[in-house]
């Protein structure tokens, strides 16, 4: 990623496109496109050198509305196209933005595999549990049964847990956030930012239209306390109005619980061993009864690109001459003969 | 090794095929007599023949391999029809391609493979050398395991690595034959065993054996020699088209000062682009085996996006799922280099095997008006070349290009007049640097009044932020647009743009100029059909040809060429599918000549279909 | 409601358009006047006009969604070109449609809405209503909102709910303007707010308000009244093009007798055929919502290839993904329906607009020679015919049918003139059940010789177990062959047994059979042509027309129709893909007329270009 | 799946067909098809009932050399085609035969999501770590740094952890076997063919040709047995020639260890949190140096195909008439009036 320049001195609205933005009024896109413009000064990179690429859906919109380079590509394939990028540009900073249906049903394989290769981009995922733009159907990330226009008796299908997927793909970072709550959200985009590698967000958000209210279980005021779990690093994992919860590891156990008191569970994401990041993702499922935000895991891998990169140098420092002397040399490598 | 004493007779040229098992080390053999006979001076063509793509066990007819090679002492066209020589290295080597063989062709037999039990496995009730059944040929039965194994008796080399070594036997024993100069061949064997110097003593040995068994046997009485070749001037190498469309790739990247990133899915017959090119980071390539097809072309479009020139390879299957997103890279007017290596198809098809079938796809398959540029390269040399114009033409315009190769080019070999990098055309193109609108606003769609290009403004440029899409795109602006008079407009300027690439005139190769049967072509019939013409005029039969490298857009004088001939035959290896775009666009009654096999054509066939238009019109 | 004394003329036609937000509910407004007008037996026509596809803030252009209906007392084509009404619930949506309206035309204004800010937001510097831009129409403004609210004082609904309710207001006006009858709305109502009894009765109330408003103002002096149209008899019911296909869909499963199984990735516009199939599981409809549309044709096949009939709905951008998999669909030689419900591309497009732009695609878009059937409905009524023949032929044939429907047949809407099941074709088929071959061997590939079909073997039947893919098969056994002659054979046996598929003979309308110019058309645009035609005809000039249902294989009269006449005219929505195919096959010199607008061809359009080449050839 | 028939009295030698065997002499594909095919007879299903479906690879000619019905599809697809036809016939038996590059890289959208909805097939991946058929290419399984024919500097991406991807996508049946033990093999997949739901079963297969001797280590009478690790249900995980390794869960861990002696876990595949399988699928990476096989994960949900066919069953008891009378009753729904 871009090294950081001192002298800039960018705000929010510098990232501002003059695109009128057109999601439905109400929607969670705005909140998360205001906490982005907001944090994106911070990076301390110019903003040529940030590119924002999505794919189709609602959220797939978002790079129209950002003064940086963007490309709303086509349904699925933003990480593939950004891995082209990113590979081959190891001095911007690439961000993808994507939905659930567009990142986890018609681009599932784009996204695990950006996850295993470790390319260096920030992937965004805006999981309403819903497909937004074609109108509500149901998504892999719908509650088992769910009942939309493509299914009236109910989803047959159970859906992914993102994090589980993406931890199971061999993710190095991955981190989970709410539309609504700004200043957590710009803190896991500063986590992600600064981290070497493939960082995966997913972020809870409001459809209003298609499937309103999904995560208003963990939004709400009256209920939020004793569901939502925020993890901080080195803290003990605890929630409730008084804290009166803690996430525990029952001795013997591979998985996490609840209790009230007890010794809670200091919280790593730097452990190497994604199984704890795995456990602390299998604490919530569609029901959101317990559902921890934050950084779930965050190590250190080599990434792709720098690896291609090295590849590149070394091979380069091997090369003599001019351009074309390299290539006379190259098309002469094999058996020769002249004709005088 | 002396020249010995027996007779020599001038050849003009010879077809050698080379067939074994997947094990025998055909491929070698055969590469290493073309090899030999590029040092001497003949032009050469040459044709492998893989087996289908799992090793079938050994012995049988699925697993047979073979080479063919073609020499000559004046320029040729194809890796020729039928072969002179056939060296059977099995009973189902010899099944397998004794049906190409001419009457009086020399069919050279490994004998000791001729047992029972692998006459049974090709379902040979009795054997050919006993029954008469090969009396139209001129037999020579060698026992070529048990003499290699015999002559290197005392090297010190295990059983296995002394029979291995026969194919070397029959390559000194056909080098011996055709007067071959071998020590290219003694230095490759060096070179290949560099680690085993055992193994270079018992090959070199080996060779030298079959060398010796030519000179002292009874049984070859005759030997040839074929001159050289009367060719251009210059360094010459043998290459194959994959080879060349790699270097093509390599020499437009330097040529244009822009990294190359090649995004690929690993497919037969493309796969070898990808490996060349692996080989060749020091130029600043970078190559990435994406997970699938679709996200090899959208990591190119990605890459082009970001400057660099963008490349993907495949064949057929891999195109077919690359369709959306080639169609994103049309709207989003960037270049992008797709190379597609055919095989015969429909679905899965015959991999290994060559045909044309895909140029339908190529111009027509994807889902709205979305064209693009396609062209084919017409020889193995040709690959280079025609890579450098497919390269051209999308730095140039913007656009994605489609390179349709084929399995007959990919893997044919020929010698190549090898160019000099620093005449090869300057490629080179300039970013946008500084914003192009009033009041400093950049307008990504706002074109060159020559190219109809739009700028190509890569990220990290400060000042020329902007956002582009799949959806469609207002004039200039590029900001999204339902408007209905925009998208006829901007559908109306995206084929008017790939129809106004400006591409040589097609040239029409009539040397009496009194033909009125005009024979078009495109991509790999090239040799075939020049052969043919040449066959035929020979005989007195005066014919046209006209080979077509674009076919999108076509040459602006295709139409006035094909009026001046009474009549237009169209061979493709496919349906009739340039044959439908010709007859579409001048109404011309083209007559469509089509096989589909599998196999190139041949010249004879050609000649034969060609005649009769001539003689009969 | 009284029928008032107001002056009524008699009017033979009218084309209405209701315009406003997104949130306004004209979809719903404009459905209702359709109903009432079927009612009362008017000869109907729709179209509905989305916004693009993210809902865009309320009062901005992007975000104006209408629906314009029209309806006849005589059989007509088209939704009309020109409405004579349009009510305009906001600025924008005026704004929006002011260009397509005819001088006179009447308008109905909310006044309410034409606020500064509203105004503004649209980029009115003045307010229309005052500054005599509107002059040349009869404009009617009409505080539709603060009368809506007014009217439902008293009846304890919230203000938000009330000003809702302004849409059955304007549709109370509308009715009563064009003596529509009134019940079914009201049953409407009732039913569709059934658990909030509020509801129904201020939207009752809105609706008489309007109905009452027309009555007493004097604004509305005139009433008018459109008779019934003379239909034949029967029962009918209006239907969207997409309800019809759905429909055609469960009807084929019924008369073959198979489970249908769809396979669908949601995608505008074809996602309301999933919506509407995995409504009628109760037909043992299977419908499959798949991670993505090589998944679903997938599915799709892997049901097919279980005995289902098996069908994938989509989009151009889904059938570019699909190609590979109906490549294989092709080689496995097992029915298949792929329906392609055509959007402006290329790439994304614009997603909610038509276009016809595809049909390339459908006949060429695969690897190899990969021939199959592309058949296209005229209208939306003919959605359920040609969903049925699509099934028709992928049964009896065991090949992929692509449909290609477009965005305007499929969210336009006609009176259909409902079918009985028992009438409707029989398309039962029978699954192998006995081994074919000597020795009581099967053979997969042995072929039906009527229809050149293989036997439909399905995993469950004893004694049949064989094994199929995508690799090239041996003729008959089907076993993987790389033989060349098979591979020759092959090819040209899927080329002819598409080619031999029987289809009706194309018919041509040329009433006084003196016409010497033809138009030839495909898919949605019937309409159009159709009533471009009638209108020249009426004025003395004469024209043939002719529509395609089946575009692959075509009508085997197709080219004696095209050489009976002097000229041969193509209007296409795309550029010429339809006009490529028959110059090259007929060599006639069809010429092209296209549209690319995104919008369907106006009727006038059509006529002026067509008066055109009438008079001057 | 289909009930077993009693009478049944098949043999391996019934479900080999007529044809020739095509693989390179010495390929690990010969004995996996030989264990499948002496395995078949005790399905107890009779051959018509039974389907395999593969993708494009070495391993995907599978179909052809069983004597049941089989499809040898296109390179990736098989999980999408086998989905198709498992969700509308569920009285047939569905195998599909897939390869490293086969299942995880062209087509890992549909095995992940495959094993999310939890059909009903038996998932049979040959895992040589190697593309066979293309040549020699590596795959998403090779180890990082692999040099082959398209990575002559080495690789640059990580591999996936098969076991671990499929766990990460919501799998029910996760199993682990080698093509050489045929005994182990043939226990797989019996527990495969008695689960309800998606049965991911890797099998380590070795490529003589291309990637000879991959698993040599876990294969080679020598070493193997401090390297491979059976899992039995219900038994401590114990190796070693003298069974003097364990694997053990240290307090407070998520992940596992290897040491000498100590109290070994006891293995449970029936646990419903996927925290423990994922757990045992960390012990072993591309080094092999501690791989367990046998069943790791085995549980029961609700399966897509049998979801669907109960909303199949339901919706078609509501139906009334003979399906014409169905029909028209459903083209009349809407409003609809009569021309007389
Ligand atoms: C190839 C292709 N298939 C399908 C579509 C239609 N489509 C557009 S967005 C979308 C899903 C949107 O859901 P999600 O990714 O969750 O984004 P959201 O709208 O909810 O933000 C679909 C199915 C498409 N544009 N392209
Ligand atoms: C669409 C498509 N892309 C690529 C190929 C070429 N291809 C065939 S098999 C294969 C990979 C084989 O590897 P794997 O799945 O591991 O199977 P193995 O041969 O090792 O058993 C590839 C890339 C193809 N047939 N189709
Ligand atoms: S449909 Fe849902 S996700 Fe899309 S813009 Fe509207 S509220 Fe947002
Ligand atoms: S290439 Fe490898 S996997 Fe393929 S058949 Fe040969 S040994 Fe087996
Ligand atoms: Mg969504
Ligand atoms: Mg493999």
């Amino acid at each position: 990623m871009a090294s950081p320049t001192v002298e800039l001195k960018l705000t929010a609205k510098d990232f501002k496109s003059d695109q009128e933005v057109r999601w439905c009024p109400g929607c969670g896109d705005y909140a998360i496109l205001a906490a982005v413009q907001g944090f994106m000064p911070e990076l301390g990179i110019p903003r040529e050198n940030i590119v924002f690429i999505s794919g189709i859906g609602c959220s797939s919109r978002f790079p129209y509305y950002m003064n940086t380079y963007g490309m709303h590509s086509i349904h699925g394939r933003a990480p593939a196209i950004a891995t082209g990028l990113s590979a081959s540009r190891p001095d911007l900073s690439v961000w993808v933005v994507t939905g659930d249906g567009d990142a986890l049903s018609i681009g599932g394989n784009h996204l695990i595999h950006a996850l295993r290769r470790n390319v260096n981009l920030k992937i965004l995922l805006f999981n309403n549990r819903i497909y937004g733009l074609t109108k509500g159907q149901y998504s892999p990330t719908s509650e088992l049964g769910k009942i939309t226009k493509s299914t009236p008796a109910g989803s047959a299908d159970s859906p992914f847990n993102p994090l589980s997927l993406a931890l199971g793909a061999e993710a190095t970072f991955v981190a989970r956030t709410i539309d609504s709550d700004r200043k957590h959200l710009q803190s896991v985009l500063r986590a992600a930012a600064d981290h070497k590698g493939s960082a995966f967000v997913e972020i809870y958000q409001n459809c209003n239209i298609f499937n309103d209210n999904a995560f208003e279980m963990i939004k709400d005021a009256s209920s939020r306390d004793d569901h939502l779990i925020r993890l901080e690093q080195g803290q003990p994992i605890k929630f409730g109005a008084e804290g009166q919860f803690s996430v525990v590891h029952p001795e013997g156990a591979f998985g996490l619980r609840v209790q009230e008191g007890g010794d809670a569970l200091i919280h790593d994401a730097t452990v190497d061993d994604p199984a704890y990041a795995f456990a602390l993702s299998r604490l919530s499922g569609s029901d959101l009864n317990t559902t921890p935000i934050g950084v779930f895991r965050n190590v250190q891998r080599p990434t792709y690109d720098e690896i291609l990169q090295k590849q590149l140098v070394d091979a380069k420092a091997e090369g003599t001459g001019t351009p074309d002397e390299m290539l006379d040399g190259l098309l002469n490598t094999a058996d020769t003969w002249t004709i005088l | 090794m002396s020249a010995g004493a027996k007779r020599v007779e001038q050849l003009d040229r010879v077809v050698i095929r080379f067939a074994g098992d997947s094990g025998d080390g055909m491929q070698l053999t055969g590469d290493r007599l073309t090899s030999e006979s590029a040092q001497l001076g003949n032009d050469i063509s040459t044709l492998p023949n893989f087996p289908a793509e799992i090793r079938a066990p050994a012995g049988t007819l699925p697993g047979v391999s073979s080479f063919q090679v073609h020499f000559a002492d004046y320029d040729i066209l194809t890796p020729g029809d039928a072969p002179n020589v056939l060296v059977a290295m099995n009973p189902a080597a010899l099944k397998a391609n004794i049906s190409d063989l001419p009457q009086g062709a020399d069919i050279i037999l490994n004998t000791d493979e001729f047992t029972k039990r692998n006459l049974g496995k090709v379902g040979y009730a009795a054997n050919p050398l006993d029954d008469g059944s090969l009396d139209a040929y001129a037999v020579h039965p060698v026992a070529l395991t048990s003499m290699t194994v015999g002559a290197l008796d005392g090297l010190g080399v295990s059983k296995k690595d002394a029979e291995r070594a026969k194919n070397m036997f029959a390559l000194g024993l056909l080098s011996w034959m055709y007067s071959r100069p071998f020590e290219s061949t003694l230095r490759f064997l060096e070179r290949k065993f560099a680690k085993r110097p055992d193994l270079v003593a018992a090959n070199k040995a080996a060779f030298q054996a079959g060398w010796n068994f030519g000179e002292t046997t009874e049984d070859f009485s005759v030997r040839y020699e074929v001159k050289p070749a009367k060719m251009r001037p210059g360094t010459y190498r043998n290459v194959t088209g994959n080879q060349a469309l790699a270097l093509g790739l390599v020499a437009a990247s330097v040529r244009s000062k822009l990294p190359l990133f090649l995004g690929a899915y690993p497919i037969t017959p493309a796969s070898d682009i990808l490996h060349e090119l692996s080989k060749h980071k020091r130029f600043g390539i970078t190559t990435m085996q994406a997970e699938d097809e679709i996200a090899a072309v959208g990591a190119a479009l990605g890459a082009a996006y970001g400057g660099a020139l963008g490349v993907t390879t495949t064949s057929g299957p891999g195109v077919a799922l690359k369709g959306e997103t080639i169609s994103l890279a049309i709207a989003l007017e960037l270049p992008l280099v797709i190379v597609d290596v055919q095989r015969a198809g429909p679905s899965t098809g015959m991999p290994t095997k060559t045909e044309q079938a895909d140029l339908n796809m190529a111009l027509y398959g994807r889902h709205g008006e979305a064209p693009l540029a396609v062209i084919a390269p017409k020889s193995p040399s040709d690959c280079f070349h025609a890579a450098i114009e497919a390269a051209r033409i999308a730095l140039t315009y913007r656009t994605p290009v489609i390179l349709l190769s084929d399995n007959y080019v990919a893997n044919g070999s020929e010698p190549w007049l090898l160019p000099e990098a620093g005449e090869l055309p300057d490629l080179s193109v300039e970013y946008a640097r500084t914003p192009n609108g009033e009041d400093g606003r950049f307008l990504p769609y706002l074109r060159d009044p020559k190219t109809m290009a739009r700028p190509w403004a890569i990220p990290g440029t400060p000042g020329l932020e902007h956002r582009i899409g799949g959806l469609e795109k207002a004039d200039k602006t590029g900001d999204i647009s339902y408007d209905p008079a925009n998208h006829e407009f901007m559908v109306r300027t995206r084929a008017a743009r790939i129809e106004g690439i400006e591409v040589p005139d097609v040239e029409v190769d009539d040397p009496d100029e009194n033909a009125r049967v005009l024979v078009l072509g495109w991509g790999s019939t090239y040799g075939p059909i020049g052969a043919a013409c040449r066959a035929l005029r020979q005989r007195g039969l005066p014919i046209a040809q006209a080979h077509l490298r674009h076919l999108s857009p076509l040459p602006a004088n295709l139409g006035e060429v094909l009026q001046a001939y009474e009549k237009v035959v169209i061979p493709e290896m496919n349906l009739g599918q340039l044959a439908h775009v010709i007859r579409a666009k001048y109404l011309v009654d083209a007559v469509p000549f089509n096989q589909i096999s599998g196999l190139p054509f041949t010249a004879a066939t050609l000649e034969s279909m060609l005649e009769d238009v001539v003689k009969n019109g």
